[in-house]
């Protein structure tokens, strides 16, 4: 065959990669263990797989690994390894209601059945930059571990004795707003099958599924922009929601088995979980009660859940008037927006050659006209 | 006295009337649920178009009429009466509820509600044709006049350049907008200007029926009935068939012969317009024209 | 079992002949010897394009359905909902018009029928132009398939809409005709 | 399934121990990494959307007549071909196998018993982060 | 371990499973069928960025076997680095041969160039399509873009030409240049340069069209008829270098870039240069 | 054998409901029954107020009578009711085989005179070329000068309009002519032209019904008067028999 590599791109593009990987590879710490990543950047793990849409833990933390803790990059990792791999079976419907928590807050109450549990958060914690030695530090965390151990088991059971227990699958708000006759009622009869956005690509309009899917696997930052931006952007459009729940927990996937055709639990993942109660003000809609937007996502990411609920029904109320949904759908995408982003970096200059070759015709027709 | 004839005496001759090129019947848009008893709990008795019952909009109800070739029809009321309710049915930009609207093509008579969006809007290219109020509706304000007559002409297949420049200066000269500023974008014109352009566009194929949607409103005096002036010749020109919407009994006597007047989403009168204005019946009309005449 | 699963090398010759077939419209494309040897080339289409996403039927093969679904995965519905619908003779009139043809929206959701025929030699001469083929481009069908073809010209006269074909001889002679092949008697 | 793996792989190793085992397995699809998309139904409208794939390894294999299958959670191909052994030999009768059922329940007990520990040690540590009001009458 | 001796661990280089590629190959067939018609895919997400021709890859992917023999170009260079990047690819996974040389190759992707010369009807050109869209610029709603598709209701494209004539004297689209397939569709014919545009028109080659991040998939058959959008009085226009020729064979029948700000030309297309240099020598 | 008459007027009835005033009821005329055959002159005369301008436009069909018929021949043998028509018949037939010359010139903005003359000229079926002649024609027998005929006609002065409307009402020879003061600004010299151009309309066969406010031009032109009073038809009279006690009330 005839192939002659006249220049050294294929050189250079090795040695770029021979230099990431040996300053990588040969950094003086040592060597960055899964299990830390896990431990220790678990809200990074947990962004990385919700973005990717692939909850597979060990492999995320591989891909930060690598991608030296860019997490768009990591998402790419685990995105691009996902396409290699064949999609053996789909779920059984897992049902919201059966996530046990082990966070969950009421903002819209004080006091709820099964009470508000605040779990592993810092939102209520004084945001002091933690500057101790890293002595301190490990000191520190072998009293707490040495503690740990040695909790007295009747403290425990005094927090449980206490009024109402908590439950693990306490039963939403939304639910009790039902009784009260609060909210709209939009359970559907029938039970259509969900859009799949990794098989088709979503395009407005689109079955509310698809949204909910694009949303749960968006950008985090870009969900929260987009939410953002449709409060006090130009188009500011979007109403401030009451929370109705906030939960993080974990919630059991079962798979059919080929042979008994029982539901297996093949995996457990955690998922935060959000409600945001919505006042109606529309002319054409019912003022005398609430609607409920819903956000789930992989992982511990109260931010995405909460901007994906305000944003679920905003597109409900938004009904295709504005271009909401095809901005949700088509501008969320971590690896859509970054990767075209990083396209400007490739070598343009035949479209810029085209260019400047307009520019001249433009000044010719001109002058042309002026003479 | 010199009455000899007898009752039913005279031969009665048949009159040849032109044959309708728009025909409504029955058409009604409802915003909201709705059934019989919703229907009748609106309209002029009840003193609204508002359902007590459900909340539900009855904007337009029961509105049948013809228009023929070279003919203009009326519609008057006042804001919120249905009248441009009916307007928007038959332009597609506004579904009915119910009812019909039959338009005579070249290719036969067409029920328009029954057509498919894409055959719907093609009508809108050659066949029927809208002047909004608000010439940024009808118009696109970011492209030149000779432009959004383009449109038009491009979606009839005119593909030859030096031609569509010809035929938009034509349109333009017709309709009395200076042909040196047919290149300039469109936003920049004077509310009558647009007005014009927007004309000059919907004239563009040479559409057999053209809605007009309070064409002058918001137009200052001396440059509405410049616009009223150009409407009235070009009907009678090009023998269109015209429905005018209008508040404004000055328009609505120049420009048409007949005229339904609405009322809460009802037709009250149904009359030549010379009629309505001498000898109107219905308390509204004979309440509108007597605001007109003060 | 006749049939087996192709592999993914063979899936990409199989697949090659179609896109070869359907891009030149009447030009007689062979699918792999080695595979229309070992398996009657009518089903190598099916075995080489659909999988658990898919969906399909061959009304007039019950055995050989049953032998593609649990190959592919791919699942069996009526002919109106199939994406790839096979015929081991010229189907008739109302099979033809029945099968989907997608919408202006998405055209690319009408059927692709796969139509066995003896051989590509027949009475009946046709005349083919459009995208793809070649001049003077044609097809020779049996009086059976004849019927069969003016079903089709039927199903593609509104396009985008319409119906994708491919003819499979007995010997694994493809021929295809996309919906935008204008065939007429010669 | 649920097994922590390197108990599944010692299990399996043991199965393997056994020749008539070894002799009567075939191993009809390898362990291999694949996907699981995850439905979930919302509580809004009660419809169902995807919430995103999990990373599983699956295997099947055949004893006997007897169909064992496995999908277990990550890439663990050992894990999975012991579980898709696990599988076949909890169904088969044999008096042979006895012991390994045996063996098989014990350790589907201790799953259960180590996930449930699992879960209420996590309980125990957010337990007191429960706000607590002042009881009204 | 005995578990490991029944475990047949095989690192596969395959960067697309089997079913993805029926996927797109399915999507390819309609997209043949139906020329012009932009046919959604559910585009994967491959080891390069998305706009690095992630569309492009997985169309060849899926076409290609290890008999064929490919070549891959960016800017009409064999060796630009994301050329380079891409044939690694393509190669390593499939066992497919390489060229430089288009005679030679079955299967060609290209970022923004069609090879000077080369492509027959054993030929596919594989397109990488960074905006898939020719509409975009008149259009921005989604709903409306699908249904002027639909009606083939492209008069606001000829506005658009319309007014860019008016106000500027000529047209000014650059690269990529909206054209009509088989007489129905209007597409976006990637940025490739206006260069390159009546090649495309009734050739005897396959050109497939790959967007990966808008996941669409269209094809121009071969034998098809592609014409640029332009007024019936308004002549189509190629890049004009004004008499020049390249600096290093010569020519001055192929597409030239030039330096900036100097009076130097090359051809954009590395091999064809190379070879008009050793035919010369 | 007696001649088909071209009008005939029977029982006709017109009332006004005033829906603003309590929803009162004001009778404008009450069982008019007359008829008119070609090239026949009838004048109305009667006090203000008698209902003698109600009764034209009744007849017009601008005011919608109560009851009653109006039979107007518009074939020979060949009659339609106008109280029975459609609208779209009335429009058919107003332009065509009525003219109708009011009191005053309705201001039609940015219209010259000839072109309102043409117009009406088109509406009674006359190609563009014809009608633009007989328009030219019209205005010249009304005496209106060359150099008005495309100056607006709300800029001309009230008797210039009160002709172009007569030209206008004239220029084709109608069936039936229905004026209404259609000399009452207009001065010795051109109510001359005008008076002579009625006559001239009448004697070719054109059917008049008209008011006029002064004897003289009842009495040259009307070949029968009716009196109105109060809405009801009490007499008839030939113009001769018109004394001035009469003819002032008629004013």
């Amino acid at each position: 065959m005839g192939y002659v590599s006249a220049r050294g791109g294929l050189d250079a593009i090795r040695a770029a990669e021979r230099l990431v990987r040996r300053l990588r590879l040969t950094s003086e710490s040592s060597w960055l263990e899964e299990d830390q990543i896990l431990e220790k950047l678990r809200l990074l793990v947990d962004r990385v797989m919700g973005e990717a849409g692939l909850w597979a833990p060990r492999l995320a933390a591989k891909a930060l690994r690598q991608s030296e803790g860019d997490a768009t990059e990591a998402v790419h990792l685990l995105r691009a390894y996902r396409s290699t791999l064949p999609r053996f079976a789909y779920s059984e419907p897992a049902d919201a209601d059966d996530v046990s928590v082990e966070r969950r807050i009421v903002p819209a109450f004080q006091r709820v059945p099964g009470s508000q549990l605040l779990g592993r958060s810092v939102d209520y914690t004084a945001r002091f930059l933690e500057r101790q030695s890293d002595d301190l530090a490990r000191e520190e965390a072998e009293k707490l571990r040495s503690e740990a151990s040695g909790t007295p088991d009747d403290e425990r059971s005094e927090a449980h004795a206490d009024g109402d227990t908590p439950q693990r699958s306490p039963q939403r708000l939304l639910e009790m707003l039902r009784e009260m006759d609060l909210v709209v009622d939009r359970r559907r009869a029938d039970d259509p099958e969900p859009f799949d956005i990794t098989r088709t690509p979503a395009r407005p309009p689109a079955a509310r599924s698809a949204l909910l899917s694009s949303m749960t696997r968006a950008d985090t930052g870009a969900l929260v922009n987009q939410w953002y931006r449709n409060i006090l952007g130009p188009d500011g459009y979007l109403h401030e929601v009451t929370l109705g729940e906030v939960r993080h927990g974990a919630i059991d996937v079962e798979v059919r088995h080929p042979v008994t055709g029982l539901p297996v639990c093949v995996s457990s993942v955690r998922v935060t979980e959000v409600e945001a109660i919505e006042d109606l003000e529309g002319v054409d809609e019912d003022r005398t009660k609430f609607d409920v937007g819903y956000g789930l996502c992989f992982g511990h990411n109260e931010r995405k859940a909460i901007a994906m609920a305000n944003l679920d029904i905003a597109c409900h109320r938004d009904a295709g008037r504005t271009q909401l949904e095809q901005s949700l759908l088509l501008t969320t995408d971590a690896l859509d927006s970054a990767g075209f982003l990083e396209h400007l970096k490739l070598p343009h200059y035949v479209t810029f050659r085209s260019m400047i070759e307009r520019k001249f015709a433009m000044r010719k027709a001109r002058n042309r006209d002026a003479s | 006295m010199t009455t000899e004839v007898e009752y039913g005496r005279y031969p009665v001759a048949r009159l040849a009337v032109p044959e309708w090129m728009l025909k409504v019947e029955r058409l009604g848009r409802v915003y909201g649920p709705f059934d019989d008893a919703v229907i009748a709990s609106t309209g002029p008795e009840v003193g609204s178009s508002k359902s007590a019952l459900n909340g539900a909009v009855v904007a337009a109800w029961d509105v049948s009429f013809e228009v023929a070739a070279g003919e203009a029809l009326g519609l008057v009321g006042e804001s919120g009466s249905g009248k441009t309710t009916v307007l928007r049915c038959l332009a597609g930009d506004v579904a009915p509820s119910r009812g019909e609207a039959r338009l005579r093509t070249a290719a036969g008579d067409v029920s328009m509600f029954e057509l498919d969006p894409s055959a719907r809007r093609r009508l809108r290219i050659d066949t029927l044709a809208v002047v909004y109020q608000d010439p940024a509706e009808g118009l696109k304000l970011n492209i030149s006049a000779g432009g959004n007559i383009a449109e038009p002409l491009t979606a009839a297949g005119w593909r030859n350049f030096g031609n569509i420049r010809n035929r938009a200066s034509e349109l333009l000269t017709r309709t009395e907008v200076p042909i040196n500023r047919m290149d300039d974008l469109v936003r920049g014109f004077s509310g009558g200007m647009k007005q014009r352009v927007q004309i000059a566009k919907a004239l563009a194929n040479s559409p057999s029926v053209v809605l007009f949607d309070e064409p002058t409103t918001g137009l200052d005096a001396s440059v509405a009935a410049g616009v009223l002036d150009l409407i009235r010749s070009l009907l009678e020109e090009h023998r269109i068939a015209a429905i005018v919407v209008s508040h404004d009994f000055a328009v609505i006597e120049m420009l048409t012969s007949r005229c339904l007047v609405m009322q809460h989403g009802r037709v009250v009168e149904n009359a030549l317009t010379d009629q309505l204005l001498e000898d109107p019946h219905h308390p509204y009309t004979q309440r509108l024209v007597a605001a007109a005449r003060s | 079992m006749t049939l087996s699963a192709l592999s993914s090398r063979d899936s990409t010759l199989v697949f090659r002949s179609l896109l070869t077939s359907l891009s030149s419209p009447g030009e007689k494309v062979p699918m792999p010897t080695h595979l229309c040897e070992t398996m009657p080339p009518r089903a190598l289409p099916l075995l080489a394009l659909t999988d658990i996403e898919t969906t399909f039927c061959a009304p007039d093969d019950p055995d050989l359905e049953a032998e593609v679904a649990e190959l592919t995965g791919s699942r069996v519905v009526s002919v109106a909902d199939a994406n790839f619908v096979l015929c081991s003779t010229p189907p008739p009139h109302e099979l033809v018009l029945h099968v989907g043809r997608g919408t202006p929206l998405h055209p690319e959701l009408g059927c692709r029928l796969i139509v066995c025929t003896e051989s590509h030699e027949g009475d009946v001469a046709m005349r083919l132009t459009g995208p793809g083929t070649r001049p003077n481009a044609n097809l020779s069908v049996s009086a059976s398939a004849d019927e069969f073809i003016a079903a089709r010209n039927i199903a593609v006269a509104h396009p985008p809409s319409g119906i994708d074909c491919w003819l499979v001889s007995a010997n694994g002679v493809v021929v295809g005709l996309p919906r935008t092949t204008l065939v007429e008697k010669r | 399934m649920r097994s922590r793996p390197e108990r599944l792989v010692e299990l399996g190793e043991r199965c393997l121990t056994s020749e008539t085992l070894r002799s009567s397995l075939v191993v009809t699809q390898p362990p291999a990494c694949g996907t699981v998309m995850v439905q979930v139904r919302e509580p809004v409208r009660r419809e169902r959307f995807y919430l995103g794939e999990i990373l599983v390894t699956r295997c099947e294999v055949r004893l006997d007549a007897e169909r064992g299958w496995a999908m277990i959670d990550g890439d663990e191909p050992r894990a999975a071909l012991a579980a898709a052994l696990c599988d076949a030999v909890s169904r088969t009768t044999a008096e042979e196998y006895e012991p390994l059922r045996l063996a098989i329940d014990e350790l589907c007990r201790e799953t259960r018993e180590h996930l449930a520990a699992q879960e209420q040690r996590r309980w125990d540590q957010i337990a007191d982060t429960r706000v607590k009001f002042e009881e009204f009458e | 371990m005995l578990l490991d001796d029944l475990i047949n661990p095989t690192q596969s280089d395959e960067l697309l499973d089997e079913f993805a590629k029926r996927e797109i190959r399915r999507a390819m067939l309609a997209a043949v069928a139906i020329p012009g018609y932009q046919v959604p895919f559910g585009s994967r997400e491959m080891p390069v960025a998305r706009g690095w021709g992630s569309g492009g890859l997985q169309i060849t992917l899926a076409v290609v076997h290890d008999d064929d023999v490919v070549k891959v170009i960016d800017q009409g260079d064999d060796d630009g680095v994301n050329a380079v990047n891409l044939r690694r690819l393509v190669t390593t996974s499939t066992g497919a041969d390489q060229t430089s040389v288009a005679a030679e190759a079955s299967v060609i992707q290209s970022r923004h160039r069609i090879p000077e010369d080369g492509l027959d009807e054993e030929s596919i050109l594989v397109l990488q399509v960074p905006v898939p869209e020719p509409l975009r610029g008149v259009e921005r709603d989604m709903r409306e873009l699908a249904r002027m598709h639909a009606e083939a209701d492209y008069s606001r494209m000829w506005v658009s030409l319309y007014e860019d004539k008016v106000r500027n004297g000529v047209i000014t689209q650059t690269t990529g240049y909206p054209c009509l397939v088989n007489e129905r569709y209007v597409v976006a014919t990637t940025p490739i340069p206006r260069w390159d545009i009546p090649r495309l028109h009734e050739s005897p080659f396959l050109t497939l069209f790959g967007a990966g991040r808008e996941k669409r998939i269209y094809a121009i058959p071969p034998r098809t008829k592609v014409e640029p959008l332009t007024f019936d009085d308004v002549p189509f226009e190629v890049e004009d270098a004004d008499g020049a020729s390249c600096a290093m064979c010569k020519s001055s029948d192929a597409f030239l870039v030039s330096l900036p700000n100097s009076d130097v030309w090359m051809c954009s297309d590395t091999d064809w240069c190379r070879r008009t240099r050793e035919a010369n020598a | 054998m007696r001649r088909e008459p071209v009008l005939d007027v029977r029982r006709l009835h017109k009332s006004f409901v005033l829906h603003a005033v309590s929803d009162r009821t004001v009778v404008a005329f009450a069982d008019i029954n007359f008829t008119l055959t070609a090239g026949e002159h009838v004048a109305l005369a009667g006090m203000s107020g008698a209902g003698k301008s109600s009764l034209l436009k009744s007849i017009y069909r601008t005011y919608r009578p109560d009851s009653g018929e109006v039979w107007l021949q518009i074939h020979a043998g060949e009659y339609v009711d106008m109280c029975s028509l459609s609208d779209a018949e009335i429009a058919a037939i107003r332009g065509h085989e009525i003219g109708y010359v009011s009191q005053f010139l309705r201001s039609e903005p940015r219209r010259g005179a000839l072109e309102i003359v043409t117009r009406s000229a088109r509406q009674r079926g006359m190609t563009d070329h014809d009608a633009r002649e007989a328009a030219a024609a019209a205005l010249q027998r009304v005496g209106i000068e060359e150099r008005l005929w495309d100056v607006y006609a709300s800029v001309l002065s009230g008797g210039e309009k009160q002709r172009v409307n007569l030209a206008a009402g004239t220029v084709h020879p109608p069936r039936l002519l229905l004026l209404d003061e259609p000399l009452s600004a207009l001065d010795p010299e051109n109510r001359e032209r005008a008076l002579a151009l009625i006559a001239s309309l009448t004697h070719r066969g054109v059917a008049v019904v008209s008011i006029f406010h002064d004897l003289e031009a009842i009495q040259r032109l009307a070949s029968r008067v009716l009196v109105l009073e109060k809405g009801r038809l009490v007499a008839e009279r030939s113009p001769d028999e018109l004394d001035s006690r009469l003819a002032s009330a008629a004013r």
